[in-house]
C-alpha cells in the first residue's frame, strides 16, 4: 500500500508540471488582455505600459518558468514563514503569484474565498451524501416499489434542472415571497453566538438546499446501483442462513459492501466541490473560489486562472489517488502492490 | 485402439516449454519474480492419439494447452507441430499455421460471441482463411452442424437460445471447420450437466476417427480423461510429473501425487467405499513462489529428505513411462528407447 | 462647521447646506448599518490602478479629491478650499498653472493632518511612467506641481489649459496619503496590497476589511471632519451576482440599502419597485448609446487592409443616403423604452448633456419614418432584389452588426434588425463577450477598435462636464490602424480635416459659450456625414431603501460622492 | 452434401430482440423513450405546423402570457414563446445527440484501443487521467473564446458555434466512457470467445469490429443515454455564462436563463423552456436506466 | 422405516415458483421427503432440477419477488417453516438448521474478517459476548481443521484457500449445534483432492455431532461415498428415493438408470463407448402436466406424454416416479 501510494504521487509529479503547462498554453492563447476592462479613455500608451508592467511582453516559456518559480518555491515559503513567523531566503523581495487585477497574492485571494466556499458547497456536499445514502439503501431494498420510484423521479429532477433556475426559483419563493432567507450571503458574517449561527444557518440553507439536490441525485443513483449488485451477492444468501436480523443484513453485510465503490465516488467528486458550485455562488452571490474564477476569466486575470485551475487539478489528482487507497483500505481484497 | 509402443508418427514435440507471467512490485514497478505457471515442460503427441492433461485447477494445464497453440507468447521452449517449429514464430506467421491446430473451450457460453449468429461463429475461420463467396461458407456451415449435430435450420440462431451441450457442439463446429489435424479440448465438458458429458465426449471420440484427428484433452475429470485419453500427462504446479499410457497410469500410477489423486476420486459404488484412501494434506502452493526441491514435497505422503532439495528429474523410468520422481532414481530405462520418446 | 464651498452653480449649495445642518447636532453612527449591493465587486481601493466604477465607487468612502462634480454636473470644492479661478486669482491669466488650497485643519482617519505634500505626493505617484497609474490621462500636460506652503499646491502646465481642472478633481483622482504610500511609487504601486486593499483617507469611512471581489466592510472615520456624520456607524459594500438579483435584494427583500446600475428589463424593474419597499432612482449623464458607421470596408479579403482607409472606402455605407435611412428607420424611443425604461431617451447627438452643449440640428431622427427611409433609398437607385434585399449595381445592404454581449444591447440588436429588414437591408447579428470587445487585443479580430463590421454598438460617455478630449476621438489622427497598434478612438474611420481644424480650436478656446458652440460644431458635423447614429441617451439607474435618505444620484462623480450625508429614515 | 437453399433457416431473435422485449416492459423507459420521441418530432416538424418566426418581433404584443394567438405567451420583445421552444429544442436535441455522439466516438475508440492494446493502455490511460484533471470549465470557456472566429468564418455564425459547442462537450466529456469500455474490453479479451477467435487468427482490426466493438455495445448505449442528458445542460450552463450561441439563435438553455429574470412577471416564460429541459433530461435517464436494466444479462434471465 | 427413528424434517407437497416476465416457472413440483435424525439424505439431480430451490424454500432463502412458494408444508420440530413469522424462522435459521453454499469464493462476505463471520451467528443466536464468541469461534476453526486458528479469526476470507474457505463455511454452519444441516454441492467447486478431505471431515463431524445433513450433488460418486439415503430429482420433481445401495444395485427410474450408466468410472472395467442419454435437459415451464423426463425416455409410452407420474412405492423405502414401474404392494409411505 505505502508502495503503491509512493508509486503514485511519484507519478503525479510529472502528471501536475505537464497539467499546469497545458493550462498555460491555453491561457495564454486565450484572446483576453489584462488591461481589458480598463476604461475607454486610457490612452493606448498607458495601455502598453501597463502590459509591460505585468511582464506580458516576456516570451511565454520566461513567463511560464517564472510562474513556476513563483508557485513551486516561492509560495510554499511564504507558507512556511507565515507559518512559523520567520524570514528565510530574503522573504522581502520574494516575488508570489500576484492577479492582474487586484494586484494581490493570488494564493491569499484564494485562502480568503475558502471559508464561504467551505462552508456552503462543502455542507451541501455532506447534506447531500447523507440524504442520498438511505436513499439509495432504501430504493434497492425495495426495488421498482413507489419510493424507489419516487426516489429515482426526484434525483433525475435534481439532476436535470439547472441551478440557475433552481436557485432564482427558491429565492423567488423562500425570499422574496416568504421572506425566510436571505438572498444574498453574507461573507463577513462571523459565527461567534447563537444569534450569528442561527443566521449563518438561514443564509446557508438555499445555496446548499440546491446543491445538495445535484449531489443527492447523483450519490443516490451510485449507491443504489451499488445496493443492486451486493444484494444479489451469494454472501447476503449466506447471511440470511445464519439467521441475522434482515436490518443487520442490509445495513452490516451489503451497506459496507455498497459502499466501497460509493466512497470512492465521493472523494472523486470533491474537488467538483471546490470548483462546481460556480453558478450556484454567482447566484446567491456567495462569492467562493468559483467566483474568483469567473471574475478571473472574464477579467483575463490570467495568474488567478492559472494558480486556480492548477490548484484544482491537484485536487482532482489526489482525489483520483485518495480514492484508489480508500478502495485498498476499505476493501480488504485490493491490495496494491 | 493405438498402441504406444510402435512409435507412430510425432504430430507435435514440446521440449522445455515455459510460460511465466512475470510480477512487478515496488515504487519502481520492478521485476521480482514470476509466476510459474508452466515450468519446463516437455512431451509428445503422436498423430491420431489423444493425450489426456490432468491436474487440479491451477496447476498450469490450461496455460500450457494454450502456450502450445502459441496464444500467449512463451517464456522458453520449443513446440514443433508437424515438423515445424512455432515456439519463435510471429503472430502474424502464425496466422497461416492456425488453420491445422485449433481448440475447443471450457465454457460453452463464455466461448462463443453472444453478438453473433451460429453461422456467423462456425463460419469465422473459413471467413479468415478460405476465399469461399456466402454461399459456399453457408453450404460448409451446414456440413459442419451435421457432422456435430446440430438442426441446420438453426444456423440463424443466436448462442443463448442453446442448452450448454448444444453450445459445445457449437464450439467443436468452429474448431472442425478448417479440417485442423490437431485440437486442443480445454475442459470441454467441465462445464456440462453429467448427462451430456457422455455425448459430447462421444461425439468428441466419432469425429477423432471420422476426420484423423489429434488430441490433446485438458480435464480435471479423471474418469473421463481415462475414457478418452490413450496416453496420460498430469501435471502438478506447473510440471508434468507423470506420463504413461492410459491402462498402465490407472491400473498401477508411480508418482505419489497420481496415486492421491486417483484415491481421491469417488466412485459411484457405494460397495467400492475406498479402503486405502490416500488423503493428501494443505493445499497447493502458489506457483508464484514454488517450494524449494520437488515441487510436491510439502504434500507428498511418502516424501524423503532429498526431495526438499533436489528437484527430481522427469524421466523414463519404464518403457513408455515417465515420471518425476526420486523414488524411481535407481530405475532406468535404456538409452536408446529414451532416445525414441525423446523427454 | 464652517461652510465654505465656492459654487459654479447655485443649486447644490443649499441642498449641502441644508444636510450639513441636518447632521450637526447627533452623534455619528447612529443610524448603524449600512448595506450596498454592487453586482460587480470591488477589486481593489484605489483608483489609480483601477478604471472599473465599482473600484472607484468604493473607493470614495474613504478617499476624496480636491473638488468634485455635484449631481447637477457642477464643480464643488471638496477638500479644496475653493474651485481656483481666474478671477479669484487660482488659475494663472496664461491659462498655464492653477493653485489649489487645501481645507484647514484637514486630517486623514489616522488623526495626522492632510499636507501639501500628501497632494503632491499623490500627483508625482499617478505621474510616475512605471506605476500603470490608469488616470494618466487626468495629468497630460502638467509640467510640474509643487508645495507652495503647508496648504497650497501648484501645478504648472507645459502649454495653457482652458479647462485646468482635469487633474486631482473627480472621483477618479482622490489623495493619497503619502506617508502610507511613499513605497508604493513606480513599479512597487501594484504590489503594495495592504495599502491599495486599506487606504487611509480623509472619507467619511475607514476600511475595516477588504475581500477582494466580494466585500468590502467599512467603519465611520472618527476624524472625519463634519461633526456627527456620517449618520452609519458601518458599511457593508458587498459585491457580484447580476443587476436583477441585486435589484431584488433592495426592491424586493430590502436586505440592501443601496444598488448600483440596475441594467435590468424596465418592466421587471418597475414589478420589483411595486413590492414597496425601495425606490428606482435614475439620473442622466453623457453616456450615448451609439451605432458606429464603419466608413472602410471590411471585406475579409482585403486582408491586413481590412478596415483601414487604404482599404478603401465602404461599398454602401458611404452613401448618405443609405445612413440616414438606416437612421430613419430606427425608432429610437421604443428603443429607449424597451431596453431602458426611465433610465434612457431617444437621442440624436453625440453630446447629450450637458444642456449647453447640446444640438437641436439633428431631431428629424427622432420620430421613425420606415416610408421616407424607403423613399430615401428609392430615390438614391437601391433598389430591392429578389430577395427583398436592396441593391444597386450588384451590391446588396447586407449588413454585419456587433456589440457586446448584454441582454439589453441584444434586444436592441434584434429590434433594429426587425426595422432594417423592413427597408430592405439584411442584417447578421454577431456579439462578443465585452471582455474581448472591449479588450483591445492585438491578436483579436473581435475587437471594437479593428471593427471587422460593418456596424458596431456601444456606448461611449465622458467623465465630467467638459467634452473637449472627447470631441478630439474623432480626428484623423485617431484612427486605429495597424501603424498604430490598432489603438485610436475613432472608429467610424472618419476623417475631415475641417471637423481636425475645429478640434485645434476647441484645445485654445477659453470662454464656455465659444466652447459650447463649437462643440455643437462638431456634434452636427459627425451626425450629419453619418460617421455614427446614435440611438439612447442612457441614464444611470440605482436604487436605494425607502428607508435610505439623502441619496443624490450623481452621474458625473461617484455615486458614493455624498456618503457622509446619508442617513436611515425616522 | 445436400442442397443448401432447399432448407428454410429459422429466423431467430436477437439478443437486440430481447433487450427490447425487456425494455418494453419498464414502464418508466417506455413513457421516457415515447415522450423522448414526441419531443423529437415535435421539434423536427413544429415549426412547420406551426409558422410563427421565432425571432419575429411584435412589440406590442410583448410579455403576455398564453393566449390562442401565442398558446406559450411571449417574451419582452413580444417573440412568440411556443416559436422559440420548438426552435430552440432543435438546437438543444442537436446538440445533446451530436455532442454525445463524439464524446462516444472519442471514449469508446480511446477505450477500446486501451484496453485492447496492451502497450497502448498505459499511455492512453495517463491521458484520460489527464483530461479528468484539467479543470472543466475554464477550458471549455478559453477553447470558445479562441476558435468561435475561424469556425464562425468557416461555416457561418450558427454552424460554426454549433460545431465548437458540440467540439467543446464532447471533447470535455468522452473520459468516462473511456474509461468503462477499457474496463469492460480488458474483461472481454479474458473471455474464450476472443482467445477463440485468436486461435483462428483473426486479426486484430477484425477482432476488434466483430467481437470487441458489439459487446461493448450496452455500456456505450448507457452512456449514451447519459450523455444526451449531460450535453443538454452543459449548453444550457454555457449559455447561462454568456458563451454559445448568437443571441438570436434560441437554445432551450438560453430561454431558461434569459426568462429567470422574469420569472415573477411572466411565469410561464420560464416554465415552458425549464419543462423542456427537464422533462427531456427525465426521459432520457429513464430510457438509460431501462436500458441498463435490459443489457443487463442477469436482469433479463429474470 | 426402522423404528426408533424420527423424524427431524417432514417436507409435503412442496411447490416453488418462479414470477418472470414470460410466466410463471414452476421449479419445484410436488416435492415431499424427510429426514430422519442423524441420517444424510442425498440429493442428486443436474443443473436445473430443482435440487437447490427445494432446499433454499425449506428455510425461505430464496429471494422473493420471484420466487414464491405456492404449497406445501415444511415440518421441522412441530412448526410448520412455511408458516411461523419472520422472526422465529430467523431464530431457527443458522441455529437449529446450518446451510452451506456450492462457491466458498462468494459465499463470503470479503470484508468482514473470518472472525466477525463467525461471531455473527454465535452472538445472535447463543447470546455469547463478544470474548466468549471469539474462543467459541477459535474451537469451531479448529474443528473444521484449520491450523493455527485463533491467529486466522482476524484473516479476511480471501486470504483463505478454496478448500479452507469451505471449512469456514462449514464452521459458520456448524456454529450452533444445528439438528439439521444442508449442503448445497458444498464440493463442487473444489478439486478432487480437496473434496476428498471434506468428505473425511464430514464425516467426523457428523460421528461426533450427529445432526442431520442433506447432501445436494450431481456427483453421484460423492454421494455414493457419503450418504445413506438418495434422492434424485429432475425437472423440479422428485423422480426416485431409496437408500442409497438399493439405488445404485437396484435403480428403478429409467432416468436413474441412464444416469448410472453414463458415468465412467476411475476403476474396474473401462467401456469402450459411454452410454448416453439422448436430448437436453428440460426448460422448466408452467405446471408439469406430463412427464418431464419423457423426451429423453428410451421406454416412454404414451401415457408418460399426458399424466405426470406420482411417487409409488417399489421395494423397501424404494420409490420411484415412473409409469413404467410397478407399485410395490405396501402402502408405505416414504
Amino acid at each position: 500500500m505505502l508502495n503503491y501510494t509512493l508509486r503514485r504521487l511519484m507519478f503525479s509529479v510529472p502528471v501536475l508540471l505537464f497539467i499546469s503547462f497545458i493550462i498555460f498554453l491555453i491561457l495564454d492563447l486565450a484572446p483576453s488582455d489584462p488591461t481589458g476592462n480598463l476604461p475607454l479613455t486610457i490612452p493606448p500608451e498607458v495601455r502598453e505600459k501597463i502590459r509591460t508592467s505585468l511582464g506580458l511582453d516576456a516570451p511565454m516559456w520566461v513567463r511560464y518558468l517564472l510562474w513556476c518559480k513563483q508557485f513551486f518555491i516561492n509560495e510554499p515559503l511564504n507558507i512556511w514563514d507565515q507559518w512559523r513567523g520567520t524570514c528565510s531566503f530574503n522573504c522581502e523581495d520574494r516575488l508570489r503569484v500576484v492577479s492582474y487585477v487586484t494586484r494581490s497574492p493570488v494564493v491569499d485571494l484564494i485562502v480568503e474565498r475558502m471559508p464561504q466556499t467551505l462552508w456552503v458547497v462543502g455542507m451541501s456536499y455532506v447534506v447531500g451524501i447523507l440524504i442520498a445514502i438511505p436513499i439509495g439503501v432504501i430504493s434497492a431494498y425495495k426495488q421498482y416499489s413507489v419510493f424507489d420510484q419516487a426516489g429515482t423521479f426526484i434525483s433525475m429532477v435534481g439532476f436535470s434542472v439547472p441551478p440557475f433556475f433552481s436557485g432564482v426559483l427558491v429565492i423567488v419563493i423562500f425570499s422574496v415571497q416568504l421572506g425566510w432567507f436571505p438572498s444574498i450571503y453574507d461573507t463577513t458574517l462571523e459565527v461567534v453566538d447563537w444569534e450569528t449561527f442561527k443566521m449563518q444557518v438561514k443564509q446557508m440553507i438555499m445555496p446548499v438546499m440546491v446543491l445538495a439536490l445535484q449531489t443527492t441525485a447523483q450519490i443516490s443513483r451510485f449507491m443504489r446501483a451499488s445496493m443492486l449488485d451486493n444484494l444479489n451477492q451469494d454472501y447476503v444468501r449466506t447471511a440470511r442462513a445464519k439467521g441475522l436480523k434482515e436490518s443487520v443484513v442490509l445495513l452490516v453485510h451489503v451497506l459496507r459492501n455498497s459502499l466501497i465503490p460509493v466512497v470512492t465516488v465521493i472523494a472523486l467528486g470533491v474537488p467538483a466541490v471546490f470548483g462546481g458550485a460556480i453558478i450556484t455562488e454567482q447566484v446567491f452571490k456567495v462569492n467562493g473560489i468559483g467566483q474568483l474564477l469567473i471574475i478571473g476569466i472574464q477579467g483575463g486575470d490570467a495568474p488567478l486562472v492559472q494558480t486556480l485551475t492548477f490548484i484544482f487539478a491537484v485536487m482532482i489528482v489526489f482525489a483520483n489517488l485518495i480514492a484508489d487507497i480508500l478502495y485498498g483500505i476499505l476493501d480488504p481484497r485490493i491490495r496494491y502492490d | 485402439m493405438f498402441d504406444v509402443s510402435q512409435g507412430a508418427k510425432t504430430l507435435i514435440e514440446v521440449r522445455g516449454l515455459k510460460m511465466y507471467f512475470p510480477i512487478y512490485a515496488g515504487v519502481f514497478r520492478r521485476h521480482v519474480g514470476d509466476v510459474k505457471a508452466v515450468d519446463d515442460v516437455s512431451f509428445d503427441i503422436y498423430e491420431g492419439e489423444t493425450l489426456g492433461l490432468v491436474g487440479e485447477s491451477g496447476c498450469g494445464k490450461s496455460t500450457c494447452g494454450r502456450a502450445i497453440l502459441r496464444l500467449y507468447d512463451i517464456t522458453a521452449g520449443s513446440i514443433t507441430i508437424n515438423g515445424r517449429e512455432i515456439g519463435k514464430e510471429s503472430q502474424a506467421g502464425l496466422r497461416k499455421l492456425r488453420p491445422t491446430m485449433q481448440m475447443v473451450f471450457q465454457d460453452p457460453q463464455a466461448s462463443l460471441n453472444p453478438r453473433m449468429t451460429l453461422e456467423g461463429i462456425i463460419g469465422e475461420p473459413l471467413l479468415e482463411h478460405t476465399d469461399m463467396d456466402r454461399t459456399q461458407r453457408r453450404a460448409r456451415v451446414h456440413e459442419l452442424m451435421d457432422a456435430v449435430g446440430l438442426n441446420r435450420r438453426f444456423s440463424n440462431r443466436y448462442p443463448h437460445e442453446f442448452s450448454g451441450g448444444q453450445r459445445q457442439r457449437i464450439g467443436i463446429a468452429r474448431a472442425l471447420a478448417l479440417n485442423p489435424k490437431f485440437i486442443v479440448c480445454d475442459e470441454p465438458i467441465a462445464a456440462l450437466d453429467v448427462s451430456i458429458q457422455a455425448q459430447v465426449v462421444n461425439l468428441l471420440e466419432d469425429l477423432q476417427k471420422q476426420f484423423g484427428l489429434t488430441y490433446l484433452f485438458i480435464s480435471h475429470d479423471l474418469s473421463m480423461v481415462r475414457h478418452i485419453a490413450d496416453r496420460v500427462a498430469v501435471m502438478y504446479l506447473g510440471k508434468v510429473v507423470e506420463l504413461s499410457a492410459r491402462e498402465s497410469l490407472y491400473n498401477e500410477p508411480l508418482h505419489p501425487y497420481t496415486k492421491a489423486l486417483l484415491s481421491a476420486v469417488p466412485e459411484p459404488d457405494p460397495d467400492l467405499e475406498a479402503a486405502e484412501r490416500v488423503i493428501l494434506q494443505g493445499d497447493v502452493p502458489s506457483p508464484a513462489n514454488p517450494p524449494a526441491g520437488c515441487n510436491f514435497c510439502t504434500r507428498c505422503p511418502a516424501v524423503m529428505e532429498i526431495c526438499h532439495r533436489e528437484d527430481p528429474a522427469f524421466r523414463e523410468v519404464l518403457p513408455g513411462r515417465f515420471v518425476a520422481c526420486h523414488h524411481y532414481n535407481d530405475m532406468n530405462v535404456s538409452n536408446e528407447t529414451a532416445d525414441e520418446t525423446g523427454s | 462647521m464652517k461652510l465654505k464651498s465656492t459654487l459654479l452653480g447655485a443649486a447644490a449649495a443649499i441642498a449641502l447646506a441644508s444636510s450639513a445642518l441636518a447632521g450637526s447636532h447627533e452623534a455619528q453612527g447612529r443610524d448603524g448599518q449600512l448595506n450596498i449591493i454592487y453586482w460587480q465587486a470591488a477589486s481593489i481601493l484605489n483608483p489609480y490602478l483601477s478604471g472599473g466604477n465599482k473600484d472607484i465607487d468604493a473607493s470614495a468612502l474613504v478617499l476624496e479629491p480636491l473638488a468634485r462634480y455635484d449631481e447637477n454636473g457642477n464643480m464643488v470644492a471638496w477638500l479644496a478650499e475653493d474651485i481656483p479661478t481666474v478671477e479669484n486669482g487660482g488659475v494663472a491669466e496664461d491659462l498655464t498653472s492653477i493653485t489649489w488650497t487645501l481645507k484647514e485643519g484637514l486630517v486623514w482617519s489616522d488623526g495626522t493632518p492632510v499636507t501639501s505634500a500628501d497632494v503632491v505626493f499623490t500627483a508625482n505617484y499617478c505621474m510616475n511612467e512605471e506605476g500603470g497609474c490608469q488616470q494618466l490621462a487626468g495629468f497630460a500636460d502638467i509640467g510640474s506641481v509643487e508645495a507652495l506652503d503647508d496648504r497650497s499646491v501648484k501645478i504648472t502646465f507645459t502649454k495653457p489649459k482652458p479647462f485646468p481642472y482635469s487633474a486631482l478633481v473627480g472621483s477618479t483622482m482622490p489623495i493619497l496619503q503619502q506617508e502610507q504610500f511613499k513605497d508604493c511609487v513606480g513599479v512597487n504601486a501594484p504590489n503594495c496590497t495592504a495599502e491599495n486593499f486599506g487606504p487611509i483617507g480623509t472619507g467619511p469611512f475607514m476600511v475595516e476589511e477588504f475581500k477582494a471581489n466580494d466585500t468590502v466592510v467599512y467603519v465611520a472615520n472618527p476624524n472625519y471632519r463634519d461633526g456627527g456624520k456620517p449618520a452609519f456607524g458601518r458599511v457593508t459594500f458587498k459585491g457580484g451576482g447580476d443587476a436583477a438579483s441585486a435589484a431584488r435584494s433592495v426592491l424586493e427583500t430590502g436586505e440592501f440599502d443601496y444598488a448600483w446600475n440596475l441594467q435590468v428589463d424596465p418592466t421587471v424593474l418597475a414589478q420589483m419597485a411595486a413590492a414597496g419597499k425601495g425606490t428606482v432612482v435614475s439620473a442622466f449623464g453623457t453616456g450615448v448609446e451609439r451605432l458606429m458607421v464603419n466608413l472602410t470596408n471590411p471585406d475579409p479579403a482585403l486582408g491586413d487592409k481590412r478596415s483601414t482607409l487604404e482599404g478603401g472606402p465602404h461599398p454602401f455605407l458611404t452613401d448618405p443616403a443609405v445612413r440616414r435611412a438606416l437612421s430613419l428607420a430606427i425608432d429610437r424611443n421604443l428603443l429607449a423604452e424597451v431596453g431602458y425604461g426611465e433610465a434612457g431617451k431617444a437621442t440624436c447627438n453625440v453630446v447629450p448633456a450637458p444642456a449647453i452643449y447640446v444640438s437641436t440640428a439633428n431631431d428629424e431622427c427622432l420620430v421613425q419614418d420606415i416610408a421616407k427611409a424607403n423613399a430615401i433609398l428609392d430615390e438614391a437607385g437601391w433598389m430591392p432584389g429578389p430577395d427583398g434585399i436592396r441593391q444597386k449595381d450588384g451590391v446588396r445592404l447586407s449588413i454585419l452588426y456587433q456589440t457586446s454581449t448584454n441582454a439589453v444591447r441584444q434586444d436592441t440588436q434584434a429590434l433594429v434588425k426587425q426595422w432594417w429588414s423592413e427597408i430592405g437591408v439584411e442584417t447578421e447579428l454577431k456579439n462578443i463577450d465585452a471582455a474581448v470587445f472591449f479588450g483591445g487585443d492585438q491578436s483579436s479580430p473581435d475587437t471594437f477598435q479593428k471593427f471587422y463590421a460593418d456596424i458596431e454598438m456601444y456606448t461611449n460617455l465622458f467623465d465630467g462636464t467638459d467634452p473637449e478630449a472627447y470631441m478630439g476621438s474623432w480626428v484623423c489622427s485617431e484612427i486605429p490602424s495597424p501603424a498604430n497598434n490598432w489603438l485610436g478612438s475613432n472608429m467610424p474611420r472618419y476623417c475631415n480635416p475641417e471637423y481636425d481644424a475645429l478640434a485645434e480650436k476647441l484645445a485654445t478656446t477659453a470662454a464656455l459659450e465659444d466652447r459650447a458652440a463649437i462643440v455643437k460644431q462638431m456634434n452636427d458635423m459627425l451626425m450629419q456625414e453619418g460617421a455614427m447614429i446614435p440611438l439612447v441617451h442612457r441614464g444611470s439607474v440605482s436604487a436605494h431603501a425607502n428607508s435610505l435618505e439623502g441619496v443624490r444620484l450623481n452621474v458625473w462623480d461617484s455615486q458614493m460622492w455624498n456618503v457622509a450625508d446619508w442617513s436611515r429614515a425616522k | 452434401m445436400t442442397d443448401t437453399s432447399e432448407i428454410t433457416e429459422e429466423k431467430a431473435r436477437s439478443q437486440w430482440a430481447d433487450v427490447w422485449s425487456q425494455f418494453r416492459s419498464h414502464r418508466g423507459a417506455m413513457i421516457g423513450a415515447s415522450f423522448f420521441i414526441f419531443i423529437c418530432l415535435l421539434v423536427i416538424f413544429g415549426p412547420m405546423l406551426w409558422p410563427i418566426e421565432p425571432n419575429f418581433i411584435d412589440i406590442r404584443a410583448k410579455n403576455q402570457g398564453p393566449s390562442l394567438a401565442h398558446p406559450f405567451g411571449t417574451d419582452q420583445l413580444g417573440r412568440d414563446t411556443f416559436a422559440q421552444v420548438l426552435a430552440g429544442g432543435r438546437v438543444s436535441l442537436l446538440v445533446g445527440v451530436t455532442a454525445m455522439g463524439l464524446a462516444l466516438f472519442l471514449g469508446t475508440f480511446i477505450g477500446v484501443l486501451a484496453g485492447y492494446f496492451k502497450r497502448l493502455d498505459s499511455p492512453l490511460m495517463r491521458l484520460t487521467d489527464l483530461f479528468l484533471a484539467l479543470p472543466i470549465l475554464p477550458l471549455l470557456l478559453v477553447i470558445i473564446m479562441l476558435f468561435r472566429d475561424t469556425l464562425r468564418a468557416a461555416f457561418g455564425p450558427e454552424t460554426g458555434i454549433f460545431l465548437l459547442v458540440v467540439f467543446v462537450i464532447g471533447i470535455t466529456s468522452w473520459m468516462h466512457t473511456a474509461r468503462i469500455v477499457r474496463g469492460d474490453v480488458l474483461s472481454l479479451k479474458e473471455q474464450e470467445f476472443v482467445l477463440a477467435a485468436r486461435s483462428i487468427g483473426t486479426p486484430s482490426h477484425r477482432m476488434i469490429l466483430r467481437h470487441i466493438l458489439p459487446n461493448v455495445m450496452s455500456p456505450i448505449m448507457v452512456s449514451a443515454t447519459l450523455g444526451i442528458a449531460t450535453a443538454i445542460i452543459t449548453e444550457s450552463a454555457i449559455s447561462f455564462l454568456g458563451l454559445g450561441f448568437p443571441s438570436d439563435f434560441p437554445t432551450w438553455g438560453r430561454l431558461l436563463s434569459d426568462s429567470t429574470n422574469f420569472m415573477t412577471l411572466n411565469p410561464e416564460r420560464v416554465i415552458w423552456p425549464g419543462l423542456a429541459i427537464s422533462l427531456t433530461v427525465l426521459s432520457v435517464n429513464y430510457i438509460g436506466d431501462g436500458l441498463r436494466d435490459a443489457l443487463d444479462p442477469r436482469i433479463r434471465g429474470r | 422405516m426402522p423404528d426408533g427413528a424420527s423424524k427431524v424434517l417432514d417436507v409435503q407437497n412442496l411447490n416453488t415458483i418462479f414470477q418472470t416476465r414470460s410466466g410463471e416457472i414452476h421449479a419445484v413440483n410436488n416435492v415431499s421427503f424427510d429426514l430422519e435424525e442423524g441420517e444424510l439424505l442425498g440429493v442428486v439431480g443436474e443443473s436445473g432440477s430443482g435440487k437447490s430451490v427445494t432446499m433454499m424454500s425449506l428455510i425461505r432463502l430464496l429471494p422473493s419477488p420471484p420466487a414464491e412458494i405456492r404449497a406445501g408444508k415444511v415440518m421441522f420440530d412441530g412448526l410448520d417453516l412455511l408458516k411461523i413469522d419472520d422472526d422465529k424462522l430467523r431464530d431457527i435459521r443458522g441455529a437449529r438448521i446450518g446451510f452451506i453454499f456450492q462457491d466458498p469464493m462468494t459465499s463470503l462476505n470479503p470484508v468482514f474478517t473470518v472472525g466477525f463471520q463467525l461471531r455473527e451467528p454465535l452472538m445472535r443466536h447463543m447470546g455469547l459476548n463478544k470474548k466468549q464468541a471469539n474462543k467459541r469461534a477459535a474451537e469451531l476453526l479448529e474443528m473444521v481443521g484449520i491450523p493455527a486458528a485463533s491467529a486466522r479469526l482476524k484473516d479476511y476470507p480471501h486470504q483463505f484457500s478454496g478448500g479452507m474457505r469451505q471449512r469456514v463455511m462449514i464452521a459458520i454452519a456448524l456454529a450452533c449445534d444445528p439438528e439439521v444441516l444442508i449442503a448445497d454441492e458444498p464440493t463442487t467447486a473444489l478439486d478432487v483432492t480437496i473434496q476428498a478431505q471434506i468428505l473425511e471431515l464430514i464425516k467426523e463431524l457428523r460421528q461426533k455431532l450427529g445432526m442431520a445433513i442433506i447432501w445436494i450433488t450431481h456427483d453421484l460418486g460423492v454421494i455414493a461415498g457419503i450418504a445413506d439415503r438418495v434422492m434424485v430429482m429432475y425437472g423440479g420433481q422428485v423422480v426416485e428415493e431409496a437408500p442409497v445401495r438399493e439405488l445404485f444395485k437396484n435403480p428403478q427410474h429409467p432416468y436413474t438408470k441412464a444416469l448410472l450408466k453414463t458415468v465412467p468410472h476411475v476403476r474396474g472395467e473401462r467401456a469402450e463407448r459411454l452410454e448416453v442419454i439422448e436430448g437436453q435437459p428440460p426448460i422448466l415451464g408452467g405446471a408439469p402436466t406430463a412427464c418431464p423426463f419423457r423426451e429423453r425416455c428410451p421406454v416412454a409410452i404414451d401415457i408418460c406424454a399426458r399424466e405426470n407420474p406420482a411417487l409409488h412405492v417399489t421395494g423397501p423405502r424404494h420409490a420411484a416416479a415412473c409409469h413404467l414401474v410397478a407399485p410395490a404392494r405396501e402402502e408405505a409411505h416414504v
